[in-house]
């Protein structure tokens, strides 16, 4: 039996998966802050502690995510749509088409029937389809990100953004406010906002197969209610829909000790 | 359109917040509707081919959702948002489009929305950027392509006789607006800045005799009107392409200023110069659209002498700045925009020279940014008053 | 009505524009220890001048910020504000604005840029200035889009950049979307400094590099607009005074205007 | 992620004489004056190059000049001149970068400002622009920059190509425009004569009109060798060896330089040697201006073992025979069918196939004849002639080809502010993994 690391440093949230072979023993998630060496180590101590495993006993270790430069102690790095498709595929195998929502880029990704990324896109030079554009308004309506959803689901009534742009999407929810808009409805508006752009990431790519959606912005259960209106399909989210890359990063460790 | 007599105000608003909608009825009655991108698009034809040209226009106030899917963000905003507005259904009852060769974002997309909107009709008319003489005849040839295409959709001959009398009924429909036009020259202009826009936008959405009419209504209509107090505002005037709602115009009035004219390309660049009738109608069509619309993106370089190029390219500005009594001329040009982007450092300079201030925006076609464009308009004014 | 500032409140702002004009204006007035009818006249300005219920004018900032600099700084020829939601430039000739240019549509080269990058360093806005003037060589910030410039700078730091030279490059990047701003006015000194930015000695230096000389800031540049606001009404009602014309006031109290929030 | 950080180094010696070759053409600027030349402003692939070099007028290429700019990282204070006089940093950078040096050195009264790019260009004579389909600012930028240099005479003709339109059949329309990019260029002839004073040598001409034909087959000839498994040459070497074809057309050293490059690459593929120390991945680079600043990301690419045999930008020529182009006495009007078949060349095949249109059906070619596992494309923010459209491309060679991977990239030509390495690596990495698992399914 033989233990896995994947470890994933991304530009928001640095996540640590160990598995066994391919069942996870333990995951751990942490902003990843200033310091990303830092930040590696001290994820990969928890997930470690977690699993009740000591470095030694990690015989591969697979790094991903905007930091993975950073992570030395990793045997091997891979991008993080390719760690997404393989986590993806390993809960949900009938998912063709996957959409990850990150702090700084959104991606729709292809995946063909063995879980690999058969093509791909990312959002354009604009933020306004990350999830920056939550966290932006977020800290104005001084709500946490957690809430969000909740918020939004109930408003029936959304706020219509004209503005793409992240930054000044605040400016013209501060004009909304002051004329009285209700902050669930400013949300709403805000996710059916990210909600188009990401669908015509979708579009570009093709939809095809199963949809699932992963990463933080996954967590947003408004944001995933406004896809799943724009794409017009169910779409599947794992349970922790954050670790996915970091488990198809020790997913792809995994395989790599049987080569 | 008896209904019109008296109230052409109140059919003005209906047009302009259904746009579109008279051309859906006479629709279901048969006739046959081609929408239009720009101001280099010779109506006549349209007309002469017993079909309505329906200008297409874009929707400030809604986001752009749909198009990014098809078409780059570096294009126009304007053709952006119009692009959009057609994939949401907007113009779903349109028999076909024409899209003249303004630009480099209507060139460069016109596979994009003929791919995507797949019309009955559809035709690109490629028209030149330079004026010379094998530039017009060059026009004659394309419009003759154009009128060769039309005759094959509808199935019927345009003749020359139903040329000539589509010129002239355009000619009239400009005649009239330009008397409307006229009645901002006042000291307190009978119709504002606001009523006009309205205007200008419900006349490009029917067809030439009708929008006659209501033009000549509204006329009958503001005669009428009480001349209200000789009020000191300060006269505005904007510049741009097309700009078709009402909302920067509020941004203006609403801060206490007269928009009194405008050189946009639904405005006064539609109506100012009329097609010569000419033996050959296809003859005067080319000079009009060619030589006498003057758009950044027909390039008059005519003259030997830098100035000699510049009242070729701007000379008219400086004459309605005279004739309305401008104080201040608002430049609202669209990101992203290469021909008029790369006139402003120079049109600025020629319209300050006629002792006008000039407030330049580059901004997007959406009211998004609406409260920033109120700020400067409101600075703009406090400086000039 | 004398020229002296009787009191001065400063208080962030945020959605609840009205809740909040309400509030400064009681704290101003309790500190001068006056009530809201002894004032003769009231001037709001800035981006929530709109939602001033109970002011008698509304004018813009940069008229305002031209009246109020020039009564702080005479000397000052050309104005730079760098606000929270944007950066302007001001040219003045006696006081008074003779043009004006305001950042376009991209929070590059305004205070929230600044905000967004203290943030994602996690360094308080105010220390900003400080940090940044210990750094031995400002990093290279390529992207102007606020939020991949916030990448940008957590990538370099990642790859173990100090914070001090990222802040510095941040300036940098800020300063020379100003400076090419404020070039469109066609620079002449002496330039003052107002708005949030001016508080940051940090971006101050790294604006006086681009300009090739020192630049000029009042005592508190974030009350600059404010005080402008105030010598607007001044003057208004010593015009009235000279005509003998009555005042039009806005109908809203004080007290009424709190029921809008 | 390794972060290549190694100096650009190139595959072929050929594209090492390139900066020479541009330093030449730009100092060419510089010494006229001396000479007795005149210099005209002049912008590429505009159909006047022949006329320029018959009459001995020396050409002035801002888009060279705003490139050299742009790769040597030294472009911004240019950009910064030319927006504080109001040009929006959205109009296109190899405009905005030439006026704003334009702009400097008029304020020191014609010279150029120091620590200007390899000795900067010299004033011109003349503006010699078009209003040809090519961009807007082929005929604004004139405009435009007489604003600064009030005394320079411009013109600006046309070369008009007939739109592609599937239910139209371009061929009778072919003949009016280039009946209207004829008169064009003979305007442009009385133009150059007016401005120099001299009289067009037609004999002269016409033996630089066939050199141009002979030079655009020797081109593509040796642009075909690329064909190779594996590829003596790709796309980063291909942005350097555009240089004569782009800049020095009309002139035996373009030829000759072609020649030159023909031999090296045939002794390459002798030798079997190739581009990337294993070459993996064979990649189209399908449409797209480079960034001039970021040009290492080639290197970036064949680090990985991804070469590109073949590109679309700046392949400006194509094989004389296959344009099939009618007989005419008149060499400009032999330029005018040239250029005119140059891009209606296409127009059969697309109609041949549903659905297509011909930039698609030119990326179909492409991808068999050089054996590409994948296409790139380049989009940059202030240009919307070659860069409009590209999503469209995509999605129409997804629909009608196949579902081959497909990466667009984003930056600009010339503005560096656009551009972030760490994104543009990490969008490289995971295209190469995507190419990885195609070719394994594939075979």
């Amino acid at each position: 039996m033989a233990y896995v690391l994947g470890i994933d440093i991304g530009s928001g949230f640095s996540k640590a998966v160990i598995c066994e072979d391919k069942t996870i023993l333990s995951h751990a998630i942490m902003p990843s802050g200033g310091n990303f060496k830092e930040t590696a180590g001290k994820v990969t101590e928890i997930v470690l502690e977690k699993a009740g495993l000591s470095p030694g006993d990690i015989s591969y270790a697979t790094a991903t995510g905007y930091g993975a430069a950073v992570v030395d102690f990793a045997d091997r790095s891979i991008t993080d749509i390719s760690c997404h498709a393989a986590g993806v595929c390993h809960m949900f195998p009938s998912v063709r088409t996957l959409i990850d929502i990150g702090a700084q880029f959104s991606k729709a990704i292809r995946l063909n029937d063995k879980g690999k990324v058969a093509n791909f896109i990312l959002n354009e030079k604009c933020a306004g389809g990350s999830g920056k554009f939550i966290q932006v308004i977020a800290r104005i309506l001084h709500m946490k990100i957690e809430d969000i959803g909740k918020f939004s689901i109930q408003s029936d009534n959304p706020v219509e953004f004209t503005t793409g742009c992240a930054v000044f999407a605040e400016s013209e929810a501060v004009s909304r406010i002051a004329e009285g808009a209700l902050p669930g409805d400013i949300l709403a508006g805000v996710h059916k906002a990210m909600a188009s752009k990401i669908v015509n990431l979708v579009v570009r790519l093709g939809l095809t197969g199963d949809c699932a959606i992963t990463g933080g912005g996954a967590k947003d259960h408004g944001l995933v209610r406004a896809i799943k209106t724009e794409l017009n399909t169910d779409v599947l989210v794992p349970e922790e829909p954050r670790i996915t890359a970091a488990f198809g990063a020790a997913l792809s460790a995994a395989e790599n000790i049987y080569q | 359109m008896t209904e019109q007599q008296g109230n052409g105000l109140a059919t003005v608003e209906k047009y302009y917040s259904q746009y579109g909608s008279r051309a859906k009825e006479l629709k279901a009655e048969g006739r046959k509707v081609i929408g239009y991108l720009s101001a280099l698009a010779p109506v006549e034809i349209i007309t002469a081919a017993g079909a309505i040209p329906l200008r297409l226009k874009g929707y400030v106030s809604e986001a752009i959702t749909r198009a990014d899917a098809h078409m780059e963000t570096i294009v126009c905003p304007f053709v952006r948002n119009v692009f959009d507005a057609a994939l949401k259904g907007k113009y779903d009852f349109l028999d076909g489009m024409v899209l003249p060769h303004q630009c480099d974002s209507i060139d460069r997309t016109n596979d994009v929305w003929n791919y995507n909107l797949n019309l009955p009709y559809w035709h690109f008319l490629n028209v030149p950027h330079v004026t010379d003489d094998p530039s017009i005849e060059f026009m004659q040839s394309i419009l003759r392509i154009f009128i060769g295409t039309l005759e094959k959709f509808t199935g019927s001959r345009i003749t020359d006789e139903s040329l000539i009398q589509a010129v002239k009924a355009h000619n009239e429909n400009r005649r009239l607006m330009r008397e409307l036009y006229d009645m901002r020259k006042a000291g307190a202009p009978l119709i504002s800045g606001i009523e006009m826009m309205k205007v200008l936008v419900a006349a490009m959405s029917l067809p030439v005799e009708e929008s006659s009419a209501l033009i000549g209504s509204v006329i009958e209509e503001v005669k009428t009107k009480e001349a209200p107090a000789d009020a000191k505002m300060p006269r505005i005037m904007i510049i741009g392409d097309q700009i078709d709602d009402t909302a920067i115009v509020e941004a203006i009035e609403g801060a206490g200023a007269q928009l009194v004219m405008d050189d946009l390309s639904i405005g006064n660049k539609m109506y100012w110069a009329d097609v010569d009738v000419t033996p050959d109608p296809v003859y005067g069509i080319a000079g009009r659209y060619l030589r006498k619309l003057k758009l950044p993106t027909t390039c008059a370089n005519s003259g030997d002498t830098y100035q000699e190029n510049l009242e070729a390219r701007f000379g008219h500005i400086r004459q309605h700045i005279m004739d309305f009594k401008v104080d201040g001329v608002v430049l609202f040009i669209y990101k992203y925009c290469d021909p008029y982007g790369f006139d402003v450092p120079a049109m600025k300079s020629f319209i300050e020279s006629t002792g006008a201030s000039v407030l330049y925006l580059e901004d997007e076609y959406s009211t998004s940014t609406l409260p920033r464009v109120k700020t400067r308009i409101e600075a703009f004014l406090e400086m000039i008053a | 009505m004398g020229d002296t500032l009787v009191s001065s409140v400063i208080g962030p702002s945020g959605p609840e524009h009205r809740r909040l004009a309400n509030k400064v204006m009681e704290e101003a007035l309790a500190s001068a220890s006056i009530v809201f009818d002894d004032l003769a006249y009231v001037v709001a300005t800035g981006y929530g001048r709109i939602n001033v219920p109970f002011a008698d004018k509304q004018v813009t900032e940069i008229t305002c910020h031209a009246k109020g600099l020039y009564s702080l700084l005479p000397t000052a020829k050309t104005i730079v504000d760098i606000g929270g939601q944007d950066s302007k430039g001001i040219k003045l000739n006696e006081g008074k604005v003779s043009s004006f240019v305001m950042n376009d549509k991209c929070a590059a080269g305004t205070g929230r840029f600044l905000e967004v990058i203290a943030d994602a360093l996690g360094v308080p806005l105010e220390k900003l200035g400080d940090i940044s003037i210990k750094a031995e060589k400002a990093a290279i910030i390529s992207n102007t889009c606020t939020v991949f410039a916030e990448q940008e700078v957590t990538s370099q730091l990642a790859n173990g950049e100090s914070v001090a030279n990222l802040i510095a490059g941040i300036h940098e990047a800020i300063a020379v979307r100003i400076y090419s701003l404020i070039s469109k006015l066609k620079i002449s000194p002496d330039v003052a400094i107002t708005g949030g930015g001016a508080k940051n000695i940090g971006l101050i230096r790294a604006l006086e590099i681009k300009f090739g000389f020192p630049v000029l800031v009042p005592p508190e540049p974030l009350l600059t607009g404010a005080i402008g606001a105030a010598i607007v009404g001044k003057e208004i009602c010593e015009r009235a005074a000279g005509s003998g014309e009555i005042l039009k006031r806005s109908a809203q109290g004080l007290q009424e205007a709190t029921f809008f929030s | 992620m390794a972060d290549d950080k190694k100096p650009r180094a190139l595959a072929t010696q050929a594209a090492a004489k390139i900066p020479k070759f541009v330093r030449g053409n730009m100092s060419e600027t510089l010494k006229a004056k001396e000479e007795g030349k005149k210099v005209a402003y002049a912008y590429i692939n505009d159909g006047q190059d022949e006329i320029m070099r018959a009459m001995d007028i020396v050409p002035a290429w801002g888009e060279s000049f705003s490139g050299v700019c742009a790769a040597k990282r030294d472009a911004e204070k240019y950009l910064q001149k030319a927006e504080a006089d109001n040009f929006s940093r959205s109009l296109c950078t190899y405009a905005t970068c030439t006026l704003g040096f334009d702009m400097l050195r008029e304020e020191l009264g014609g010279e150029v400002p120091p620590g200007a790019p390899w000795g900067g260009m010299g004033r011109p004579d003349m503006i010699i622009g078009s209003g040809q389909q090519l961009c807007d600012p082929r005929f604004k930028w004139p405009q435009a920059t007489q604003h600064y240099l009030q005394d320079v005479p411009v013109f600006v003709g046309s070369m008009y190509y007939p739109p592609w339109d599937p239910n139209m059949d371009n061929m009778e329309q072919e003949k009016i425009y280039v009946k209207y990019a004829t008169e064009e260029l003979h305007a442009c002839v009385s133009f150059c004569e007016k401005h120099t004073g001299k009289k067009m040598d037609w004999d002269r001409l016409a033996a630089l009109v066939d050199l141009t034909d002979r030079t655009w087959d020797i081109f593509i000839d040796t642009y075909e060798l690329r064909k190779a498994v594996p590829t003596p040459m790709d796309t980063g070497d291909a942005m350097n060896t555009m240089v004569p074809i782009t800049f020095n057309l009309g002139t035996q050293e373009a030829y000759d330089y072609y020649s030159d490059l023909y031999n090296e690459l045939k002794q390459k593929i002798e030798k079997n040697q190739g581009v990337a120390d294993e070459e993996k991945y064979r990649v189209l680079w399908g449409a797209g201006l480079p960034s001039w600043f970021a040009l290492g990301d080639f290197q970036y690419f064949n680090s990985m073992g991804a070469v590109f045999p073949a590109e679309t930008t700046y392949r400006n020529a194509e094989k004389i025979e296959r344009l099939d182009l009618p007989e005419t006495n008149d060499p400009l009007e032999h330029i005018a069918w040239r250029w005119v078949r140059f891009w209606t060349h296409w127009y059969d095949k697309a109609r041949q196939r549903p659905g297509s249109i011909p930039k698609v059906e030119r990326i179909i070619e492409y991808i068999e004849d050089y054996k590409c596992d994948g296409v790139v494309f380049h989009s940059t923010f202030s240009c919307r002639s070659w860069h409009a459209g590209i999503v469209q491309q995509a999605e129409i060679l997804r629909k009608i080809y196949r579902d081959i991977p497909v990466l667009i990239m984003e930056g600009d030509i010339v503005d560096i502010s656009s551009y972030n390495e760490a994104d543009t690596h990490n969008r490289i990495d995971a295209f190469i993994e995507a190419l990885e698992t195609s070719k394994t399914k594939g075979n």
